[in-house]
């Protein structure tokens, strides 16, 4: 390349040949580096439910991050959301009620209490009420509940949370809530309490892949599977 | 341990500075320097020398079967007018006041000057011209497309359209490159009576040229144009008079046309390379924001079960 | 720029020119008859009468070139038969060949030696044909 | 209803549902004698017949065949001027999709369309300019000269086309009403989107990079190493205010075609567009001074070509300018329709001056407006409004199909 005219020729012509191998390389590249960002929440939040093996008790999923209520009512705080509580029900709670067909939430801006109903499930004409794990005012409710209640079912811990709740009084709430052993500990009593009241094992209630579609409290006691239910909810009606 | 800024900098410009001073031979080795074919062609065409026969007018018609001109090739009056190349002629003779002894007018041939760099063959889209080895630069009938570039951007104005054919050819001397490939002169040298166009190799042209300016330094201007201008070119002009009381531009400058649109070209693949990333993350950022706005827009009174 | 160089050219330029213009008056008194029968006052001056000059032609007739009229109008052979030993007359073709030799770019062709010499002369003398066809006519058909 | 006429096998009833937008054939032509169509049908009669000449004679026959100036208007207002026109499609393209500017939704269809008009016509312009117009596609099949500024632009004129018709492609499906396409239609939105906005920087550029290689014969009030960014910014708000010309035009003459809803979201979105186009010149008037600055020029500015400068510079960038803040902030949105005329205007006197007029500075007598160019170039035009008129007519370009609600793209 002894003239500048073949020189710019010949480097041009290398400098187009890399764009264009870089834009056609850059397409999958795109798909590679934006698709693991979208489903993010459901995978993570499905890990949690499916549950690494330390983390299942008795076949119910018990994860370390959460604050679990006697009510069977869950609390986390979630990192992005430091000052804001998730709330939802517990994965013991929802296998014990099986598919929830409606669920009534607090307004937003309402007031909950630790222990205080704050909100029903709708399944098989009942309506049964549920105790807050925290005291707070209501910032906002999961939207695809409404018209996909089964969310709940599926990832209780993930897309399924209920509310998100502005704190009052954490440190005092926290105090009132299991987690970690304590948790995994109260689960297992709640199963070996729920096999006392019922003729025969748990075994097949739990065996089915999902939670079965009745849920284990129907499974047990057809007629008042309700009062089963409450008790295990600690509430009266 | 804590660098402070100015400690960081002075490091490194330590760092930079050493290198330089270690090699410089190496970092001068990065200047790029094209002498193109040292043993290419040309042609020196002495204004002194030329008598306006226009002998190499008839002789270029001929050699490249161009049409018949209306004014015939003996006739003076064409000298009336400042003529220009065109279609029909790949060279053209023009008469000009002489400034110096108003004894003899100067004449000036017109022709392609066959750049070192040609600036036609930088602006072709289809690489239609060629600089041949031998020093003449070669339009390529079978590329072409007519789009005329390459009129805009010679800075001599000497490739010309066939305005007036359906299938148009840019018409332009070159340098009789059949001729000069059989051994031959090209026509117009061949004919000049007075050999006022010397060819042979460019750097013995040069050489000649110097020789002549110095033999009889009252007769030359002390200047080969086309030695250096537009990064030099394969015809060349040693002239009595000063260069532009004879048609010739001095504002062309010395710098090869091709490195002019560089700077734009080699801008070209960043933006291939940076615009897809840049823009892909105003999408993804513009997503995200709408994603939370939804987020936080659905957190109102939901409608509830 | 040395002074003395250049008016020495001139002086010699002028006395040269006066020895011419009083040269042309008498030739031009005699007209072309006188050229013919006088040879015994330039009788060292021998050489043809006319030289037919023709080797080159192409578009042009070969032309008849007065080599005795030149040779007693200029006085001495070497403006010619120059870079040649005195009494060595070569004819020009004899060094000039073709142009261009690349060991000597300077030296013309023999078309172009030709043209140079005559016209740079005719043109310093500001006599004598300079037009194309006032030295040799064009080849008919030849355009 | 068009799949119970298609099981007819009516191919007819398919045609005059799609072609003749449901009329009768009778009805359709009739429907056709307006003044406007009659003047076009003028000027395509006597239009056509020169074009159909110069490709007999050669382009003598219809420009003023001069060897000093080798570009004639053809592409002096065909390309120079009718590319940064046509840059509507990628400003909103991107507003919409890249950065987000939702609101700006309705106005993404006729953009894009005024955008492959623009540049279908462009190429139009081209084939008419071009020696040998059947060599077209060489630079792209048959040789390459990379190291020419002229062959980016072919390739990206070629490649723009076809991304901005694949980005208008769902509004053609929509007619057709072609489902599945459509679907893998809309997927590519916005890869087609980047695609588009990094060929339109390149080539918007490269068309004033052109001149980089003609420093003696531009003038050097125009010429400066910057003509490819002064080209691609000037090109920004040229798109920008074409939109709003095209959509005052078209929600002016052509009301029934357009969305009820989107009369009510015009006025804020050209207040929008007005109020970005402002930024824009106030950016290309500095650069501009910079460009002068770079050379030095400021002597010449007191001559007759600096005159032409100052009045380009002051009346077509700096007016438009304020025009476009005044009409912003006091909410005037005819100031806003009115200033991106002036705007347009400014675009296209740059582009001629460059290209024809200041290219030509230092030749001692140019030759500029020739009879037959500017009767070839107005029916070229009229072609180009007929044919965006006959598309926004059937398709769902200002309003969306019944059968694809939101319009998706």
């Amino acid at each position: 390349m002894d003239t500048l005219f073949d020189f710019v020729t010949y480097t041009k012509g290398i400098e187009y040949l890399i764009a264009v191998a870089f834009l056609v390389m850059f397409i999958p590249f795109w798909f590679l580096a934006t698709s693991t960002r979208a489903p993010q929440p459901e995978r993570a939040a499905a890990a949690e439910t499916v549950g690494r093996l330390e983390d299942m008790v008795g076949g119910f999923l018990v994860p370390d991050s959460v604050y679990f209520h006697p009510g069977h009512a869950w609390a986390r705080v979630d990192d992005h959301e430091p000052d804001l509580v998730t709330v939802g029900i517990d994965d013991f709670g929802q296998k014990l009620v099986g598919n929830i067909e409606g669920i009534q939430l607090p307004d937003i801006g309402a007031e909950v209490v630790q222990g205080a109903r704050a909100w029903n499930l709708r399944l098989d004409g009942e309506s049964i009420g549920m105790l807050s794990p925290v005291d707070g005012e209501v910032v906002a409710v999961n939207p695809d509940l409404t018209l996909e209640p089964e969310k709940i079912n599926r990832d209780p811990f993930g897309s399924g949370w209920l509310l998100k709740v502005r704190p009052t009084r954490k440190s005092a709430n926290i105090k009132g809530l299991l987690s970690g052993n304590f948790a995994k500990r109260w689960i297992d009593e709640a199963t070996s309490r729920l096999m006392e009241n019922s003729e025969y094992a748990t075994g097949p209630v739990l065996t089915d892949a999902g939670p079965s579609r009745q849920g284990m409290a129907r499974t047990i006691d057809a007629e008042n599977w309700d009062r089963i239910v409450r008790d295990f909810f600690l509430v009266t009606e | 341990m804590k660098i402070n800024r100015r400690g960081l900098i002075k490091s490194v410009f330590a760092a930079g500075g050493s290198a330089a001073l270690a090699r410089p031979g190496k970092a001068a080795a990065g200047v790029e320097h094209f002498t193109g074919n040292p043993d290419r062609y040309g042609c020196l065409t002495d204004l002194t020398r030329c008598v306006g026969c226009r002998s190499c007018e008839a002789a270029c018609n001929e050699a490249n079967g161009l049409p018949k001109p209306e004014v015939p090739f003996d006739d003076d009056s064409v000298f009336e007018h400042e003529r220009r190349t065109s279609e029909k002629a790949y060279t053209v003779v023009n008469r000009y006041d002489n400034v110096r002894t108003d004894a003899k007018p100067v004449f000036r041939k017109i022709q392609c000057n066959h750049c070192n760099e040609p600036s036609c063959a930088s602006a072709c889209l289809v690489n239609a011209y060629t600089k041949t080895p031998e020093g003449a630069v070669l339009w390529n009938k079978d590329l072409c497309l007519g789009c005329r570039m390459c009129m805009l951007a010679c800075p001599f104005y000497i490739p010309t359209f066939e305005y007036d054919k359906p299938v148009p050819k840019i018409q332009k001397c070159n340098m009789c490159h059949d001729r000069t490939s059989q051994g031959k002169m090209p026509a117009c040298v061949e004919a000049c009576p007075m050999e006022a166009i010397a060819f042979g190799k460019r750097s013995e042209l040069i050489k000649l040229a110097r020789e002549r300016i110095e033999k009889e330094p009252d007769r030359y201007i002390d200047h080969i144009y086309g030695e250096h201008e537009v990064g030099g070119t394969s015809w060349m002009y040693i002239s009595g008079v000063p260069f532009e009381r004879v048609g010739f531009d001095e504002h062309l400058g010395v710098v090869p046309f091709p490195q002019y649109t560089r700077g734009f070209l080699s801008a070209v693949p960043l933006v291939l390379v940076i615009w897809p990333a840049l823009l892909g993350g105003f999408y993804l950022f513009s997503e995200r924001r709408e994603e939370l706005d939804d987020r936080e827009k659905s957190g109102k009174p939901g409608e509830r079960a | 720029m040395n002074m003395e160089g250049i008016l020495r050219d001139i002086a010699c330029g002028i006395l040269v020119l006066l020895a011419l213009l009083a040269f042309a008056f008498i030739v031009y008194q005699g007209g072309a008859a006188a050229q013919e029968g006088d040879a015994s006052a330039e009788a060292a001056l021998t050489g043809p009468e006319i030289a037919v000059i023709g080797s080159l032609s192409n578009l042009y007739e070969p032309v008849t070139f007065s080599h005795r009229y030149h040779t007693t109008m200029a006085g001495e052979c070497a403006g010619c038969h120059h870079h040649s030993d005195p009494g060595v007359y070569m004819k020009c073709g004899d060094c000039h060949g073709a142009p261009f030799d690349p060991q000597n770019m300077n030296m013309p062709g023999l078309k172009g030696a030709y043209h140079l010499q005559c016209m740079n002369c005719h043109k310093e003398m500001a006599a004598g044909p300079v037009g194309c066809t006032e030295c040799h006519a064009k080849k008919p058909g030849k355009e | 209803m068009s799949e119970i006429a298609k099981d007819q096998g009516a191919v007819g009833d398919w045609i005059s549902e799609k072609i003749f937008m449901g009329m009768s054939l009778s009805a359709y032509f009739r429907k056709l004698i307006t003044p406007f169509n009659v003047i076009a049908l003028l000027i395509l009669a006597v239009g056509i017949p020169l074009i159909v000449q110069r490709y007999i004679h050669g382009l003598g026959y219809v420009t003023h065949g001069s060897q000093n100036q080798p570009f004639s208007l053809f592409l002096g207002w065909g390309l120079f001027t009718g590319v940064p026109l046509a840059a509507t499609g990628f400003i909103m393209a991107s507003a919409v999709y890249l950065f987000g500017m939702k609101e700006y939704k309705s106005l993404v269809r006729p953009a894009v369309l005024t955008g492959f008009v623009g540049y279908f016509f462009a190429v139009t312009f081209l084939l008419i300019d071009l020696g040998r117009p059947w060599r077209l596609p060489y630079p792209m099949v048959h040789s390459f000269g990379p190291g020419s500024v002229l062959f980016l632009v072919a390739w990206h004129v070629a490649l723009y086309l076809s991304v901005q018709f694949l980005e208008f492609s769902p509004a053609i499906l929509e007619w057709l009403e072609a489902k599945r396409i459509r679907k893998w239609a809309l997927a590519i939105t916005i890869g087609a989107t980047i695609f588009g906005v990094i060929l339109s920087t390149l080539h918007q550029s490269a068309l004033g990079a052109l001149f980089l290689l003609a420093p003696g014969k531009l003038h050097p009030l125009w010429y400066s190493p910057y003509i490819p960014v002064l080209f691609f910014v000037s090109a920004i708000y040229a798109g920008l205010s074409m939109v709003i010309i095209e959509s005052t035009l078209v929600y002016r003459f052509m009301k029934d075609k357009v969305d009820p809803k989107n009369f009510k979201t015009i006025d804020d979105l050209t207040i929008g567009l007005g109020k970005a186009a402002s930024l824009v010149l106030i950016t290309y008037f500095c650069l501009k001074l910079i460009g002068v600055a770079h050379g030095n020029h400021w002597h010449l500015l007191n001559s007759s070509w600096g005159f032409w400068f100052l009045l380009e510079i002051f009346g077509f960038v700096l007016v438009p300018c304020f025009f476009f803040i005044a009409g912003v902030r006091k909410r005037n949105v005819a100031l806003v329709k009115f200033t991106a005329f002036i705007a347009v205007f400014g675009i296209v006197f740059n582009r001629i001056m460059v290209s024809l007029v200041a290219s030509s500075w230092s030749l001692q007598h140019a030759e500029f407006l020739h009879g037959k160019e500017l009767l070839v170039v107005v029916t070229v035009v009229t072609v180009e409004i007929l044919a965006y008129r006959w598309i926004v007519n059937r398709m769902p370009v200002h309003r969306e199909h019944p059968a694809f609600p939101g319009g998706g793209h």
